[in-house]
């Protein structure tokens, strides 16, 4: 497992965007302007503060739901990798079946989340 | 990451050019993209610099690095400015796990005063037994780019935009990854040489103790898993946010999404990010179905060319690189119709609304692909068992 | 000499080590910190740190069911995550606080 | 001796970032300091073998859990706390013991130990990637089927459990 190269290379990249931003800066510079420029944009209008920004729970109901539907996913991963040697020692249909027993229940989480209306957007 | 100095320079040296050429691959897949929307929209698009417009790379690159730096006065500046530094990582650290080609052999040799070698360099950054799980946990860390960038900014439509563009991501992520279990349930590995090498030759099913040659279409995952293709070609749209799945920067909902505040070389860097999405997309599309780097012609397979390369050059070591650079070559070209697919399919369907959207992943294409991930195990224990 | 071969043999202790370090950080962050989300990212830390015990046990004793038991408890984890945020978005929803002092004072 | 350094890099990445989880006030940098510690861990497991699992670790932790941290974080939209941490001298003062008893003993535990065992233990044959994620497939589909179907029940009870409770409109305790 080359982890030396993995690291060097997530190293190289940081320096060269750190160095290639450093850089946009020193060409670039940072003119000045009226108040109003360095405001964050907001169609024209001044911009008033941002307290209360009503964001919709629905964003972190999907990502729960991502979360336990994710590692359900994983849980196939090795039966997937090591379906074909079950089958060669004459266990594959155990194993097929203690997966499907495993898919009904993740497909009934499913059907339960799109009945309950939780996967909604409107 | 090798044995010697020698050896690791080289990997080394390697790692560096695959980034760098998938840094230079970017301008020329905007100017592509420029120019191909414009063909398909029936207009010019850039032409006026150099021959067919071609220098306007080199143009925008020099507007980009001479643009005001900017950030808003109420920018977290730590997670604003890190934002597009990371944009890069998750992407080319994913590609670089994606084998291009052959391996080239070269032959000991003595220099500086001892003897070095023989090696074997791979036409891949790292070979990594668990490439796909890997490049999968890759890809998945590009969610915290878009947050960081998103948050950092200290604007709402940034903020709203990274949102929608990771609650996109993530769910699709789900597609994605069950997609996959049929490749993995098709070829028992992670190993996407294995998998390579497991799609040489002719096209043959077996059912029931049958066997059913053609000689003339290769041994292809597209024609074992076509459900499994397309929708795991749907899900990288989503997940590298391009059209029809570009929600986050619906231009007309929130300016541009998570990067409404990023200009010049930064907002580069997020481009080059995307463009990254689509090529480790395009990189493993070419791996799982379309037989990698092998031509598509059964009787053509690695072995063979590598054969006939040597017969013609003589060596072992000088028919390595041929046959390494046929099959690059043949890479790339897969590797280019599906990215010139990505942009065909930006400038030819229209953006879907976020509803329709979300109802897509969640409810269409996970329950199909969780069947397609069914069938195929079923269909595997079938062809098997027989089989024994 | 001796300080030598600790520093280029990495061996078993080193992993406990590192790991009875991320350990008591997880235990820092909770006692220490007030946020509520900060806190189960504390116990995040520690369910970590106890994994990559598992794991230098499970390579340095030559079993699988080390990583196994890794396997199951970032299954436990996650879900431990998801439902701890589920309840600290509505306790959020509801009182507009994450500070734990704040629940000091409720009564049933 | 590449992987002495690695080892060395990544243990001072990964409590590096655990440490900044405990001192930073603001709460989103501690999450994503807390996924750098977990893609520190995640590579931790691969020198160790674990290739696998350090791939389920990137996915589940890195990927998915510590998003779901941030984008709540960002959803409270909490810029910096005031008081992040604990008030009181005594109360602090009691867990900063607890804290430095509970590393004292457990590396005194460590040590205790490794003066028994025969110094280091040497690691076993080294194992190609495929076979060590082989032979825990084999493991969890042979002998601990029944722990798998019952954490796939065990995620189906949760799914519905937090969905019920994204819905609640906050129980008994109503505000007045």
């Amino acid at each position: 497992m080359p982890l030396g190269g993995i690291i060097f290379l997530a190293l190289f990249i940081l320096a060269f965007g750190v160095f290639l931003i450093f850089l946009a800066r020193k060409i670039g510079g940072r003119k000045p302007g009226p108040a109003v420029k360095f405001e964050a944009y907001e169609c024209g209008i001044t911009g008033v503060a941002k307290k209360d920004t009503k964001i919709s729970v629905k964003f972190y109901l999907t990502a729960i739901l991502f979360i336990l539907f994710d590692i359900e996913i994983i849980f196939m991963y090795p039966w997937a990798v090591t379906y074909r040697d079950f089958i060669a020692s004459g266990q594959g249909a155990f194993v097929l079946s203690a997966m499907f027993i495993f898919l009904a229940v993740f497909i009934f989480g499913l059907f339960w989340e799109i009945k309950s209306r939780a996967l909604e957007w409107d | 990451m090798g044995k010697d100095t020698l050896e690791i320079a080289i990997n080394g040296l390697k790692l560096v050019l695959i980034f760098l050429m998938m840094v230079q691959a970017v301008p020329i897949l905007v100017w592509l993209e420029r120019r191909g929307s414009a063909f398909i929209q029936n207009r010019f698009g850039p032409n006026r610099v150099g021959p067919l417009g071609l220098l306007q790379l080199l143009a925008d690159a020099v507007k980009f690095l001479t643009k005001e730096d900017f950030y808003p006065r109420t920018a977290v500046k730590t997670l604003f400015y890190l934002a597009p530094v990371f944009a890069l990582i998750p992407a080319t650290l994913a590609f670089c796990a994606i084998p291009m080609s052959t391996p080239i052999q070269v032959a000991a040799f003595d220099a500086f005063g001892s003897s070095w070698g023989p090696y074997v360099f791979k036409i891949q950054g790292f070979d990594i037994s668990v490439g796909i799980v890997y490049i999968l946990g890759m890809s998945s860390l590009a969610a915290y780019t878009i947050l960081m960038a998103g948050w950092g900014s200290g604007s709402k439509y940034s903020l709203l935009g990274a949102l929608r563009a990771s609650a996109q991501t993530i769910s699709y992520e789900l597609a994605l990854g069950l997609s996959i279990v049929g490749v993995i349930l098709l070829y028992g590995t992670f190993d996407l040489t294995s998998m390579i090498q497991a799609q040489e030759g002719a096209l043959h099913f077996q059912m029931m103790g049958q066997t059913v040659t053609s000689q003339f279409l290769p041994n292809w995952g597209f024609f074992y898993q076509p459900l499994g293709a397309v929708l795991f070609f749907a899900a990288t749209f989503a997940e590298s946010n391009r059209l029809p799945f570009d929600l986050a920067e619906g231009e007309a909902e929130l300016v541009a999404g998570f990067h409404t505040e990023y200009g010049g070389f930064k907002m580069l860097m997020f481009f080059i990010g995307e463009y990254g999405h689509m090529m480790v997309a395009s990189g493993l599309f070419a791996a799982f179905y379309l037989g990698g780097y092998a031509l598509p012609i059964p009787s053509w397979n690695p072995a063979a060319v590598l054969h006939w390369s040597t017969e013609l050059l003589g060596s072992k070591e000088s028919g390595s690189v041929l046959a390494a650079i046929i099959h690059f070559l043949s890479f790339n070209i897969k590797f280019g119709l599906l990215l010139w697919i990505f942009i065909w399919v930006r400038w030819t369907l229209p953006r879907f609304r976020y509803d329709q959207l979300m109802d897509l992943g969640w409810k269409t294409m996970l329950p199909w692909s969780l069947a397609n991930a069914m069938i195929t195990a079923v269909g595997v224990y079938l062809a098997s068992v027989a089989m024994v | 000499m001796q300080s030598t071969s600790f520093l280029t043999e990495i061996g078993l202790s080193h992993y406990l080590v590192l790991s009875a370090l991320l350990f008591v950080m997880g235990v820092a962050t909770v006692l220490l910190r007030r946020n509520l989300i900060v806190i189960l990212m504390g116990v995040e830390l520690m369910l970590n740190a106890v994994n990559i015990s598992f794991i230098a046990f499970s390579k340095y004793n030559d079993r699988v069911e080390g990583q196994l038991m890794v396997f199951f408890v970032m299954t436990i984890a996650a879900a431990e995550a998801a439902v701890g945020l589920a309840i600290a978005v509505s306790i959020f929803k509801r009182f507009k606080e994450v500070n734990i002092r704040f629940f000091e004072h409720l009564k049933g | 001796m590449a992987d002495v350094i690695v080892f060395w890099f990544l243990a001072l990445v990964t409590v590096g970032s655990g440490l900044a989880v405990v001192l930073l006030p603001n709460p989103i940098y501690c999450a994503l300091c807390l996924a750098m510690t977990m893609v520190g861990v995640s590579a931790l497991f691969v020198t160790l073998g674990a290739y696998f699992i350090a791939g389920v670790q990137l996915i589940v932790y890195a990927g998915a859990v510590l998003v779901l941290f941030t984008m709540v974080l960002m959803l409270f939209d909490l810029k910096s706390e005031t008081n992040a941490f604990s008030r009181g001298v005594i109360t602090g003062a009691i867990k900063v013991a607890c804290a430095g008893v509970l590393s004292g003993l457990i590396a005194g535990a460590i040590v205790m130990t490794l003066g028994q065992r025969s110094s280091v233990v040497s690691p076993l044959a080294e194992k190609s990637a495929i076979d060590s994620t082989k032979a825990l497939g084999k493991l969890l589909f042979q002998e601990n089927v029944f722990a798998f179907e019952a954490l796939g029940v065990l995620l189906l009870v949760i799914a519905v459990g937090t969905v019920s409770l994204a819905r609640s409109k906050g129980g008994t305790h109503a505000k007045h």
